[in-house]
């Protein structure tokens, strides 16, 4: 065979079909991972399906020939075997909580008890078809009400819905029931008052919302700017939206005097709940005087957040705003004392609709469930207490280091300033961030709120450790060494140990690739 | 207390000291008293993991309609298709599950990656140029297209097919109140849209949504529904099957402006619902347009191939009231699960796939049609799924199918008039022949 | 609060309690993980017990005083957030087959399907207590029997024990039921006669099997010298035990020949079916002459390795060696041609006894029947076609670059030689093997069989693709390049690029650290 | 044909072009005619996944004795405990799974660190300093020690106590044929061991094999091994249960020269029996003579820690007919699993899941002592399990008990003379007093 075959010259002719490269990854080195594309190679298949036994007519009969597909669609054609390498080296190429800190601020990135995810995986919650009548999921709607009522508690509010599908989501259906109940008062509003402290969703929302934003600024506290809200509150104003603590980490002392200023011009106040992990059975939105809560369960509620969603946002009302929500609600409808409870689906009289194709992203929902049963009235206070302790732990280590803008105890995350690390070598916010991940940790946000200069928002959430956390601080500590002790480069070509290193994106954006089949 | 909490008394303790407190309480010193909440929460305890687990088996196990259970025939927006074991290892992967939106792209390469390659597939999928990295779901991605046509046409009316999913309607409706985009509902005729001629009422049509196949089931003639946009300047937005797309011409081919769907067929569970994947995707021109997250290939400092989210000045975070959509989380392990899943479909089995659920499909409608006092409720052609009348009300025949261990299908009475006892069932390929058979025979005593 | 606390030079006093380290790991770079011990904190907690409501008698009731531990057992105190970063990480410091090539020789580390894990993890199956009587266990036992006989059928044997929990065990089963027949004729024989090119479990297991080895040499074209083993062949020779294809990956051509003779003399042909996978559907060891086979169903059938484990190696055996099989074997007992057939356990007449505590691997069995009947007849024989293919490929393919010491096709795997780089810079197959790791395959065997000089073992395996050949056969000749025309430590000093780097074994054997608290 | 193999037709082809060949049956030329095979092996074609999954399915449903159908109090070498879903998680990661014995160190520091706490810990429940990398299961880590007792003492004579489990004193046997052992079995006095004094009969005896607690759950009298261990020169041989390690005192204490157990309650499933995890430890002295891989701790050349096989001039791979043992493939992932399983536990768990286990089977015992007829099988102070008499067969009182949801027990009739009416319960921490107090109710009946 070896003579009759081929000369010592010949290579082996592969692969003379294309694509198809399936490398192994070293553990370690940088070498890239070739697209699902590249690794295909025509003729190749993974999928199986089950034997079903059913006669076939020719497809003609099936599919009238002017809408019939002529080529199938070109997917890509790997093993199984290929698959498996290409999605795991992929995995290995992603930070997450599961391998360390992740103090992202204002996403809570917090650890998702690994039981929730077998909650998530029963089949009696998982192979639940959403169409099936109340009679046949009578779990699932309990399971709901439940969720609901747990929520109107934490919040205290009187009713809630569940079917937005994240934070932003809940923002524009408070926004709708906003508008809903001042509409219902005959009562047309064209105003919302934003922080220029708020989430970029909060003003994106209140558009949609079919409303205009009105910015007001934060006074020396990092907190509203009470004459300044006095100034643009009028008949006009639909509402207030804010997160408390706000998005610098910072409780609104003033709360009690916002709500009571909003009321009195008839608007009502918006709670955007990404910031709740911090008052969890201490303080509750509702005794705040909000009317309007939206809580991420992704983030309070440890949902994973799965590389940037699913998420799930249930919007919690006080009673006036009850028969404005989205529907149908699972309610309860029957049974008694002695009988089990019977549940059942409800349109609130004046609802403004649907939200959600279905009833929201129900599986998030039950692991929130999961999450709030498993902590309870007690451990939900020790979130709140701890997520707050380390936050303030974390500031007060670094008060020495970095700037930090307002001097206050934050509430459950801290926004640092890495403006003093400007000179000699021009160091910023995002070389600091990015030098971050050499050290083995996930950036903090960077540039929000955008009213702090060079801001890193650090939130270390309750699940950190005290070491982690020293871990952090060091790390954080080195960095403001190397800014202005070491050469620039350490700093402004950070990363250096990360799969790729610093990404190019202006040029991301200017020669738009956003598909394979895009690339030159 | 929860277990997930590390600190010991004494670090606690230890930390307080180095802050100068001598209570956790003192840390809320910024809340106004009169605002603490001056009791625990009324909820219980904190549980065992073991007894939540149990207490969550009591939820499962109330349902009965769950896919180990009842056979699904349902559809109407939500299909019980095969997940290999292969994609729910891959997309349960916990760098996917637990990491978060790629803000540092230099350790997100591995989700930046997979969803470049969704968008690779979605524009595959639909036969336009530029996907996106995922909305929450089928209606959201609709709302979304929506927005994008009446801003891209400065005009606000907007024509909806009745074939479109009647919750994604309502979520139009919904989102309308807001955006004061004006909907109008172009009723089926016999299963399809008939778009009128000319567009009356209202102003200069910003939008045309139609569905392909349509919630029935029927093929509609997106060739009209082009013509109708090409003389009024509308866009063209229409609402895809993704499995469907494995045998049908493509959107795009068809000369879509946008293309939206429900990607849950992809590897996703039914999962009462959610989480689910809004599929979106757009002709080039409308690409700075575009809601939500984009992927992007570009080079690192060394040159190596990277990935990144780009065009970000579109986005909420970045422009703020004048983003071009709200949305921040979106369903991204979703998007890695439907591009690991369509990896494992490849190009053959993405045909196969969409043509054994057509001949599934035909084979139960064919034989329920042979059953006295079935008929059609429409009598356009359809694949996926399918429309009949039965001789009893279709939430009688739910409930008894479902003591013989059929989930029937999907009622129409509440989404279309005069439809009580018209019931949408569809046939995915995991059913076999002996189970359809046994469905006919169970229908043929239940509906009889 | 700043104030109050702590001076700018007080650095948080943490941790002062020990151990606790919590570092995240950056995705690349080379942080050392702490062990688990390092990561304890006292008084922190992971589990989670259900809540019983059984009441509690005290401690002294239960346990006499003399039996009861004075001091908890130290374990590790660590959060299960921090359990999961740990033991995440590690496994990010893993080679494995799902993330690339691994062409460990004589290993067969082909894909492991995933659908075998759902098939493993089915209730039915993984909740079953082995003591349960057959009447509650139909399903288990029925399982059993029907890869017993496929089994039979792919082997050409007759019956089965599946008891053996690995290779090895399935040697010594062997030679047990070799030294039980022997017996029963009442002819006690001293002697196992084993090729030079076996792996050492086989003389390991010679000698717990109470024989003695006798070493045959391999000839020139690396088969058994049939001179030398007619010479060692005599009444006192119980068997011999040979694995075809040998581990040379060569066929042993003479086989008919070498059976016969061996049986001349009454000794009995023992099979190490390490290879089976070369001949899957295409030789059956019972056709060449074999009287007992172990198989390696995490090698041929691919269960997946485990990191070292679990495996499995039930001994098929001929008609003759039935009767002494280990016992219990799960039998069908009953049922006829109408009713549903009866399985339960049957210990053969003249059983050699128990080799495991109770059914063998039975998990991993299943894996293994799944694995058989997702390829069939069909599918199993293109395994064996393929895995032949790849290696002839890549021999053909490297021929040019290393020594290939015998001059003949290869069956699923082969053997190359490295010294011919040894010149000018003393590069040897270990050298080459590291080196390897650096560009992203996990190394071939090295070493072994013992009688080629720097052997490299290299066994594809099917599931590998022309493409993924392609790349390992283009790393393994730019190594050979780099030995002869870099500077030496481009080899010496592989690997670069892993998480660590050559590790001192000599070192580890000297000052033996074999826990935590053996560290010095 | 499988899914698994990537190769097409197209690169087939090729492939057998590059080597001169014509089709891939002359791959085979080697293979003299007469051997191979003339026809398809009998065996059905390939299947696809979904059936194969349906088709296990049936196997799986045709076990009624499973945990999510009958309630566990089966013991007897295999236990019902829990196993949270971070360790199923942890212990699934691919990387460990489809990894093989750590031979390239290298890349395998995942495995080795993790066997190296895993050595740590079992070091610490036995109370001895060495532990190895694992063994196949109970049983054979008990013919492991014996081999290395009697190679250490050059002493054949091994005796063993009727309390170690049946199927364990099995398998000792039938590997005693091979190498000569001769096995001694000393019966138990109600319920514990009593050496002979002198231990009579055969030459100088080379171990002691004793188990802590031993298989009826009884507390033996370790002491007292030692003590004839000392006086013979006999190595003390304990197979301890692990769980009971942390209420009792470690047999280290007592002064056991190897420990040996079975690892499957620290995160293994039942499984029918199978994979399990052998544990072993020794003394320092005895190091050199451990069967099985052992890990130990070095540096690379950076420095840096780093873990790797070690001592490896003991295997078989290196000393073949010498080696200690003949492992080579051992448990290593139900090692992990184990490793992880304790980290859960934590010093705390391991020693509330002792005295939970303690604390259930008493109230048990107690209860079903209680009841007409039923009456203790042995005296002596148990933990663990516990055995008692019964008015009707053992065999009966399972079979009945099934009925009634439950798994009973362990019948006594095959392992001791004149034990069918006795059965082994055993009570771990996942029953509750509920589930208990049915247990009895439904032994009332049974066993009336
Ligand atoms: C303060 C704040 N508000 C709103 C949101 C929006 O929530 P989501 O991402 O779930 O839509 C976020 C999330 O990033 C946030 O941090
Ligand atoms: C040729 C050969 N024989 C026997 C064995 C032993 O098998 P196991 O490791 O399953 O005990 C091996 C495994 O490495 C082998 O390669």
């Amino acid at each position: 065979m070896t003579a009759a075959g081929a000369g010592a010259g010949d290579r082996g002719n592969l692969p003379s079909t294309p694509g198809g490269q399936a490398l192994s990854a070293p553990l370690l080195g940088r070498a890239e991972e070739p697209t699902l594309f590249e690794h295909s190679s025509p003729g190749r298949k993974a999928w199986s399906f089950r034997t079903t036994g059913i006669p076939e007519l020719p497809r003609e009969e099936l599919v009238p020939s002017d809408h019939r597909r002529t080529a199938p669609v070109p997917v890509a054609e790997v093993s199984e075997r290929d698959l498996v390498a290409h999605f795991t080296r992929l995995s290995h190429r992603q930070f997450s909580v599961d391998l360390g800190a992740y103090p992202l601020g204002s996403c809570t990135m917090k650890y998702n008890p690994k039981v929730c995810d077998a909650v998530a995986a029963l089949p009696g919650l998982a192979g639940v078809h959403p169409a099936a009548p109340a009679s046949l999921t009578q779990g699932w709607l309990r399971l709901l009400v439940d969720l609901e009522a747990a929520l109107c508690e934490i919040t205290g509010m009187a009713a809630a819905t569940l079917q937005p599908a994240a934070g932003a989501a809940g923002e524009l259906t408070g926004l709708l029931l906003m508008r809903a109940w001042h509409e219902a008062r005959g009562d047309a509003r064209h105003k919302v008052i934003i922080p220029d402290s708020a989430h970029g969703t909060n003003p994106a929302s209140v558009t949609l919302g079919g409303y205009e934003v009105v910015t007001v600024p934060s006074d020396e506290r990092g907190c509203v700017d009470m004459a300044a809200l006095a100034g643009v509150l009028d008949e006009d104003v639909a509402g207030i939206m804010l997160t408390n603590p706000n998005t610098l980490g910072l409780f609104e002392e003033d709360i009690a005097a916002i709500a009571a200023s909003v009321h009195r011009v008839g608007g009502l106040l918006y709670y955007d709940g990404a910031n709740l992990n911090a008052i969890l059975g201490l303080v509750r939105p509702g005794d705040m005087g909000f009317d309007i809560v939206h809580m991420n369960l992704h983030k309070t509620f440890a949902t994973p957040h799965g590389g940037g969603g699913p998420g799930a946002g249930p919007v919690a009302v006080s009673e006036r705003l009850v028969p404005f929500l989205p529907g149908p609600r699972p309610v309860r409808v029957g049974g008694g004392t002695d009988d089990p409870p019977v549940y059942g689906w409800s349109t609130p009289e004046r609802s403004i609709g649907r939200m959600h194709s279905w009833h929201g992203n129900a599986l998030v929902l039950a692991r929130a469930l999961a999450y709030l049963t498993l902590h309870g009235r007690d451990g939900l206070r020790s979130v709140a207490e701890i997520a707050v302790l380390n936050a303030n732990w974390i500031r007060q280590r670094l008060s020495g280091t970095y700037d930090i803008p307002f001097d206050r105890p934050c509430m459950h995350e801290v926004v640092v300033s890495a403006r003093n690390l400007r000179q000699p070598n021009g160091v910023r916010a995002l070389d600091v961030a990015k030098r971050l991940l050499d050290k083995g940790f996930h950036s903090p946000t960077v540039y929000f709120p955008l009213i702090v200069e060079e801001a890193l928002m650090i939130e270390p959430t309750e699940t950190e450790s005290p070491q982690t956390l020293e871990a952090l601080a060091s790390a954080f500590e080195a960095i403001a060494y190397e800014a202005t002790s070491l050469p620039a480069d350490t700093l402004t070509d950070a990363p250096h140990h990360t799969p790729v290193r610093r990404v190019d994106e202006a040029r991301a954006a200017r020669t738009l690739i956003p598909t394979f089949d895009a690339r030159p | 207390m929860g277990t997930y909490i590390p600190h010991t008394e004494t670090e606690i303790a230890e930390m307080l000291a180095f802050l100068g407190l001598s209570s956790l309480d003192e840390l809320f010193a910024a809340v106004p008293a009169a605002l603490r909440l001056q009791r625990d929460l009324e909820l219980a305890e904190g549980a065992e993991e073991p007894d939540v687990l149990a207490l969550f088996d009591e939820y499962a196990s109330a349902n009965r309609a769950r896919g180990d259970r009842l056979l699904c025939f349902a559809g109407g927006g939500s299909y019980d298709h095969e997940i290999p074991a292969v994609t729910r290892a891959l997309a349960g992967r916990s760098e996917f599950v637990t990491s978060y939106t790629p803000y540092q792209p230099e350790v997100a390469q591995g989700v930046l990656q997979a969803i470049f390659e969704f968008q690779t597939l979605v524009a595959r999928l639909s036969g336009l140029p530029v996907a996106n990295a995922s909305l929450y779901d089928g209606a959201s991605a609709t709302v979304e297209a929506v927005n994008l046509a009446a801003a891209a046409t400065a005009s606000q009316d907007i024509w909806v097919s009745e074939g479109i999913h009647p919750h994604w309607r309502q979520v139009l409706a919904t989102c309308a109140a807001g955006t004061g985009h004006r909907l109008r509902t172009v009723t089926l005729t016999d299963g399809v849209t008939v778009w009128p001629d000319p567009l009356d009422g209202g102003g200069r049509p910003g939008a045309l949504v139609v569905g392909y196949p349509n919630y029935l089931g029927c093929l509609e003639d997106l060739g009209a529904a082009r013509a109708v946009c090409d003389q009024t300047g509308a866009l063209l937005i229409v609402a895809a099957d993704p499995v469907c797309a494995g045998i049908l011409r493509s959107p795009g081919e068809w000369g879509a402006d946008v293309v939206v769907g429900e990607g849950q067929p992809f590897g996703t569970s039914l999962g009462f619902g959610g989480p689910y994947l809004g599929l979106f995707s757009c002709t080039s021109a409308l690409v700075r347009r575009l809601p939500g997250r984009l992927v992007g290939e570009t080079v690192d400092v060394d040159g190596r191939r990277a990935y990144v989210s780009t065009l970000r000045a579109r986005e909420q975070d970045i422009r703020r009231e004048k983003a071009t959509s709200n949305v921040c989380t979106n369903q991204t392990l979703m998007a890695v699960t439907a591009a690991i899943q369509l990896g494992w479909l490849g190009t053959s089995g993405l045909a196969e796939l969409g043509w054994r659920c057509a001949q599934a499909t035909r084979y139960l409608r064919d034989a329920l049609l042979r059953l006295p006092g079935v008929t059609p409720y429409v009598d356009a052609p359809v694949v996926r799924e399918f429309s009949v009348r039965t001789p009893v009300p279709a939430e009688v025949v739910i409930d008894r199918m479902a003591d013989e261990g059929f989930l029937a299908g999907v009622g129409l009475g509440t989404a279309f008039a005069d439809a009580d006892d018209a019931l949408l069932v569809a046939v995915t390929e995991r059913r076999t022949r002996l189970e359809i058979d046994a469905y006919v025979a169970a229908f043929a005593k239940v509906a009889a």
